[in-house]
């Protein structure tokens, strides 16, 4: 017997005789039966269990919040406790996608409000209520330029996370798109005279992040200049917008990122949420579920799913995108986080975790080490090291670090690098350990 | 009310620790920083959990009741797995630590996917796509990377019988494949002969889903692999729908090169209103070569690693691993049910499924005649032309019962289609039931259509009009 | 439907780890062996998720709305508090653990029971009562031991004003004391001029509930304590109102010998639909060696142990510690809110009272004049006279605006008593909508009467029949 | 600004001016303003409280299950994660007293329900919806039985719990009751011979523990017959009530108990919930709310308190006794878990129990440990040890098991003896393990 399954011996007897069939065999006839037994233990307890996944679970290590000076688009800030409690609720999160309007309006109002938010954030016209994560989305808003212009020359910033051109160029692989890469200047900004250069007749999209793979921020007024007509595409980081001037402000066409700054954990990288945010004429090329406001029959204002023709459920392989299970819950988790964080409070944490990062800075540089670009940064920024870096950085993790990241996993040309990150959960003091652990470990 | 309207300035619902740094604005450009700060609503923290709490209370969920939506295997979400999920030494960690300090991350990430190629019959596969589309895609350019690393560039074809589910198609085109659609038979089935017609050296792949979203099996799956395989193609498996067949059938076994799975479905991980979902994609070893990157594996001294060395790879799908808490959450599901109690599962699944169906053909013509697996298609044409009551009447006024609507008008092959998927989960007491209300409503149809045609009339709001919705869109709060 | 109704025979919900000892009745005389089982439930997982998932639904509770419930203090209970009782490292220690395996618990309740003393003025004080009632009983047994170690068997009345909490009068007749009911003043206030005339030397103590149940602060207090203690008498402080007064008043300073809390009201823990909550009892120095046992201490060493050396303690009050995660709930209320925050709350929560007191003084009168602390009352037998209308009839009215009703017909006082407490963690725009709704009662009673009479209408059932349920008492499911 | 608190400047000044008052203090007009600052820190955030917090919780130490071998009124049980998110339900948690029964259906069902499982449990024809713990149970159910017939002695087992002792001698204390303590016999059953002696006009009850604070399964067929027209009390463990014939089957007047066993953690010792069963025509002298079956106006069924005149809000000073908030979350729990555990649940796990107590007695005999009574037991049973056995239980301690407890902590007169424990979560291993610790510490 199985806890989560109700059928009794007399039950599947009665069943079976209602449907007219001697045995559950009888079920399978259509189906060759080649399988022999599966080759999986038999199945256990939820206590047994419960041991064997907190066995594994306590494998990991998990580092103290305020140690962590590692980003690269997982970032470590407080969450209170009332954003799980609420995103948690089962009616939440046993529910599914809102194909029935009338008994969904939790999960579409929440989304309705959700969108509002990050076309605050952003700064622009309209938001989809979530996409898998902010690489898939970036691939999307390249994909959607695509369809925008039908031009096939992507132009994009060597200062975008590695992961998310990765991605880019999976998703780009059945069309014939071409990625240019644009290197950035020595202030860590993308190169934009590069990149003017590189503007011709075929150019689709210009991709830049804000703030950059490298902590920099871009000036996108300036960005918006070059690109001319072409799509601008910002990949942004949601916390940095309470503090930027936001994308749209500049004329972005398309602004994605990852939520998983508000209020996600870091989940060892999944699931977080991606957002995308696009200006109203462009809603009909944009990937992903919208919901609108309406109202129902006696006149009270409820929520639903539109424009669902540009989706695959109609459109099947005309469809703006494949994409049909998002991350709604994840952007409901935002939701409310935004909504405890408000204004005020997204900005202060932006402000924290700025001015922790530069703190960090200068302490770096007091005591020897060298920035890498000249540039304004955020939250990140990016500084010289020995070569060896990576055996430091091990050391700092065995004291309790997780240090500022050899940026040489990312690629072979930045050794001799690393990315630092502070938020609003490191410390002066923190700050303090980590300078003197990498002192000792230095010598 | 919106959580906008509930919004009062000044208002707060958070405190911050004391700040140890003062920021000043050192480096920024004046242009750069944001001028008018966001509307974002400002709440206290018992504003905000009433707010959320009032809206949780409009939803319907598996743990409220019954929920048959076909395709969509809505099965019960065992407390825990949600439990397992939110321990912090999963939660906590970063993608970019040392190695050796997640090793139980990809130890579960390794068990996880040694567990799925076992049940699949499929020799490897990747954790990293995000949903069921997801993992359709993944899998197409898998089948596209295969043919081009054979210089068989004239393979574009992506063969899809009509029945599929709306992202097969999408996935094929995204994934650059030109899509061709092959029509089913009346049975619903894959017509064999129209295969044939179809089949030829442009055929890059038929993606097949199996059963299928009649909730029939493809009798004829030997013969298909066969033919299709004999054309130099690939056999693609949409194994969102595995619920049914899990120790009875190995899609590997038969023939399929490619499936990719939907643990938000089968694995019991649930639905969060439309994810985080996981589709996780298993190939056969010849197509290994070209997983998406990076792939977890054992080493010889028994620690686990992320390969990143597959210079054919696709590339990445996604930033980092994919939805690891969903996969922890399948794990645990895999270790509770055990190979007993999968199979098991799958059988009371098709049972459910048959069972409702006997019980609802008093009522309603279902589409088709054969057994079906974990769900069934009811035909509302004739009950339509004979009430005037449209099958979404139907699924609205189920509502007014509280139970949750099957699917409605897919596949797209059945006219007026309605699509029930009980799941395993579910007892006998809750499908008579469920027949038992269908039997009112088709009474009340054909007394008093008015108030079918005009339900729901006992849910938070009445019907809502998505046509002006769609033709006047308003996307946001203003 | 019950869960009894929801059963069905050989269905589980549950399965063990595998047997490593086989069961054999071995010593097990037959007549001791349970011939018939009991007759609970036989449910799978999800049966037991929805039955009480449903009952859920039916509930009001805080998280949802608005519960001005008077002398109950529902403010909202912090998400945070909820949490950190359920750590590990106080769910999962047995109370017979060696002592220094248990210092963070007993750290917790010293520091605990050091801040209510700050906050109370007290000097010592057990944590061991598990909700108010429980705190006065204990606190009015150690009044007795302290009389009685005196020798001064002759006093044995305990004077209770007519408007105390029933469970004054109930916890002093249960400590063996004559209960004498003191008369108020027209005002609501202790009558000086009656207690004088009561006041003997066979007083043992006056119990005071300070803001009283009409949420008037004593304004006599200084005499009432001063005569009081010269006629040779103890004074109680029925602290479960403390949260009009934090940071403002501390009845210690004022003469108050024994004070008991509710921590369930005043420091946030939940009410759980009637506990478990925590009734701490804190004396003054002089009756230390009264406390029951064990009282938690802090060694030299700076280690914490329970104590249990009061060879004069009254004894234990129950088994263990006391209801220690309730504990767990309000010490983290006490940080987060600190010395600013809980004046501040305090402050708020009179704010508030004074506030919705003023807005509804247009529809009611007021039980009395002067300036509320955290709570007023209404009183309303004009009303009633004028509408025929009765109190009760309000409450019920009001759950169909889906606000909670106040606590009606108490205190026993004042005639048709509706009494309102809105606490802190309310915002302006609730109360003013319960006065708008208020006001719109007030006006349905007067052109529709039977609307109120008969109501709630919107709630999962109906007006219920108490008086047959306790006529013909059905108390279990047959 | 206060998260939980919501007033804005402006609003305090808006409220003042509607008042008629100018400034706060004004509110504060009745209260002598004798208060200093209170001497404590200021308000700290969530974040820093959760630091602190969590540092208290991990200073204590939490034994594996498998690895506690000790009850004595607390039990360590597998709990379902189920039962938790379940009684976790805000609905429940934030919930009042259900005064107001229309919106309170949830509440009232569930201990209307729960009140019939402790009835089918008991034996006993009703039960009241909770009280504190099992201790304050007892002692309320010694003062009910003074009520029933006005004597005034209680021949109170001395196999009864030591601290519900203790808490029946306090509650008595405003009454002229005596307790007669009854010893046991070589059985470690309470001695009958001794207590028919002591039996006279003056006596009120008689008090047992089934099983006994010893572990031992009390006769009660004998208890009855010796007890005569006493009120016979019974003080139950609940888990083992489905594998011994209930004390209702052998006319037993009251039974109480603490429920901590059906689903509630440890917890410290508390909050557990002390039930509360008794026969109707007691009805009327049993403390606590009872809820009552009754219909709406529809003719709906729907739940009720009732019996109300019983309580102190309406009989004051003559109310069978002062409860009012009582434990309904932890009984509701207790619910959770039976409906869960269903009765085959209940006596796998008390078959367990017993099976793995008796393995652990037979093994410590096999080891040349004596046990110290013959009678029949269930999960609990006491052996000889030396004298100085907390030497060698701190030291067990250490090797991370609650070994069995010293018995001398609860009378001197216990010198040399410990009483052990097995539950289900116990096995053959964590059994062995014990014991090849104890050899070791003993040498
Ligand atoms: C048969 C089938 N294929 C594919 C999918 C797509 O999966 P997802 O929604 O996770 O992207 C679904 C889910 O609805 C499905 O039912
Ligand atoms: C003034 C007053 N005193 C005493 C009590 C009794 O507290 P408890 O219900 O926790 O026993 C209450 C609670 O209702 C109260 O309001």
């Amino acid at each position: 017997m199985f806890p989560y399954i109700p059928h009794t011996e007399q039950e599947i007897h009665e069943m079976l005789k209602t449907i007219g069939l001697e045995s559950i065999d009888d079920l399978y006839r259509d189906v060759p039966m080649t399988v022999r037994r599966l080759n999986l233990p038999k199945g256990l307890d939820e206590f047994t269990v419960t041991r064997m996944v907190k066995q594994l679970a306590e494998k990991n290590v998990v580092v103290e919040k305020e140690k962590v000076f590692a980003g690269a688009g997982i970032y470590v800030h407080h969450i209170p406790c009332a954003v799980k409690a609420i995103a948690s609720k089962p009616e939440f999160v046993t529910a599914y996608t809102p194909y029935q309007a009338e008994v969904s309006q939790g999960t579409l109002q929440a989304l309705f409000e959700y969108q509002t938010m990050i076309c605050e954030l952003t700064g622009m016209e309209v938001a989809n209520s979530s996409m898998y994560d902010g690489a898939s989305a970036l691939a999307e808003a390249v994909l959607m330029a695509h369809r925008i212009n039908g031009r096939t020359k992507v132009l994009m910033s060597e200062a975008v996370h590695p992961e998310y051109v990765q991605t880019c160029k999976t998703y780009a692989r059945g069309f014939d798109l071409q990625f240019v890469p644009i290197a950035v200047d020595e202030s860590g900004s993308t190169d934009l005279k590069l990149l003017a250069n590189f503007i011709d007749a075929e150019s689709c999209a210009v991709v830049v992040q804000q703030p950059n793979f490298f902590g920099i921020v871009e000036d996108l007024k300036r960005v918006r200049e070059v690109a001319k007509d072409l799509v601008l595409i910002v990949v942004a980081e949601p916390i940095s917008l309470s503090l930027l001037e936001p994308p749209g402000s500049f004329g972005a066409d398309i602004v994605v990122g990852d939520g998983q700054p508000l209020g996600i954990p870091p989940n060892f990288g999944g699931p977080t949420v991606g957002f995308f945010a696009t200006l109203e004429k462009y809603v009909r090329k944009m990937p992903g579920r919208i919901i609108g406001q309406t109202k129902d029959a006696e006149g009270r204002t409820g929520y639903v799913m539109i424009l669902q023709t540009r989706e695959q459920h109609i459109r099947r392989e005309k469809a703006t995108s494949n994409i049909c299970t998002n991350h709604a819950l994840m952007a409901l988790t935002n939701a409310v986080y935004m909504s405890l964080m408000g204004p005020e409070g997204l900005r202060e944490i932006a402000e924290r975790s700025y001015a922790n990062a530069h703190y960090l800075a200068q302490r770096l540089e007091e005591k020897g080490f060298k920035l890498k670009f000249k540039g304004p940064f955020f939250n990140e920024f990016v500084f010289v090291v020995n070569e060896d870096y990576e055996k430091l950085w091990r050391a700092l993790f065995n004291e309790g670090f997780l240090a500022p990241l050899p940026l040489a996993w990312f690629d072979g040309r930045y050794r001799a690098l690393a990315l630092a990150c502070a938020t609003e959960v490191n410390t002066k003091e923190s700050i303090e350990q980590l300078l003197n652990v990498m002192e000792r470990g230095s010598k | 009310m919106t959580v906008f309207e509930r919004s009062v300035a000044g208002r707060r619902g958070f405190k911050l620790p004391e700040s140890t740094v003062p920021f000043e604005k050192k480096d920024l450009p004046e242009h750069l920083v944001r001028a008018k700060k966001p509307r974002l609503p400002q709440l206290s923290e018992v504003d905000v959990v009433r707010h959320y709490t009032e809206l949780a209370s409009k939803n319907y969920s598996v743990d409220k009741g019954f929920y048959p939506l076909g395709s969509c295997t809505m099965k019960y979400n065992p407390k825990l797995n949600e439990f397992l999920a939110s321990l912090e030494g999963f939660t906590e960690i970063h993608p970019y630590q040392p190695i050796d300090s997640i090793q139980g991350a990809l130890e579960l990430m390794y068990n996880l996917k040694q567990a799925l190629c076992e049940i699949t019959g499929m020799d490897e596969m990747t954790l990293q796509p995000a949903a069921g589309a997801h993992g359709e895609l993944t899998g197409m350019l898998i089948v596209r990377a295969y043919h081009l690393s054979r210089n068989d560039a004239k393979r574009t074809v992506a063969l899809v019988p009509d029945s599929a589910h709306g992202t097969n198609p999408a996935s094929a085109a995204m994934a650059g494949f030109e899509v061709v659609e092959l029509k089913s038979t009346k049975d619903g089935l894959l017509d064999v002969e129209e295969l044939k017609k179809h089949l030829s050296d442009r055929v890059a792949v038929l993606m097949l889903t199996n059963p299928n979203t009649l909730g029939l099996f493809e009798k004829d799956i030997l013969e298909i692999s066969k033919l299709v395989h004999e054309a130099g193609a690939l056999l693609y498996y949409d194994g969102a729908n595995l619920n049914a067949i899990m120790g009875r059938f190995r899609p590997g076994d038969m023939g399929f090169d490619v499936v990719h799975l939907n643990l938000h479905k089968t694995f019991s991980a649930p639905h969060g209103m439309g994810g985080p979902g996981s589709g996780p994609v298993g190939v056969k070893q010849f197509l290994a070569r070209f997983l998406p990157v990076p792939l977890v594996r054992k080493s010889e001294d028994g620690s686990y690693y992320p390969d990143y060395d597959l210079p054919e790879s696709i590339g990445r799908m996604r930033s980092f691993y994919g939805n690891f808490t969903v996969l922890v959450k399948a794990y645990a599901y895999i270790l509770t049910m055990g190979e007993d109690g999968l199979k098991h599962a799958s059988e009371m699944a098709v049972l459910n499924a048959n069972y409702l169906r006997k019980l609802l053909s008093r009522y309603f013509k279902i589409a088709s005649e054969r057994t079906c697996m974990h769900e069934f298609v009811v035909d509302g044409s004739e009950f339509v032309k004979k009430t005037g009551v449209r099958i979404l009447d139907v699924a609205k006024r189920l509502l007014d019962y509280g139970v949750h609507a099957p699917t409605v008008y897919f596949p797209l092959i059945v006219h007026e289609a309605m699509m029930i998927e009980p799941t395993e989960t579910e007892n006998k007491q809750t499908l008579d039931q469920f027949a038992e209300i269908m039997g009112k409503i088709v009474e009340e149809a054909i007394k008093d259509p008015g108030l079918v045609k005009s339900a729901p009339h006992n849910t938070p709001v009445k019907r809502l009009d998505d046509v002006t919705a769609t033709k006047n869109p308003v996307y946001r709060y203003q």
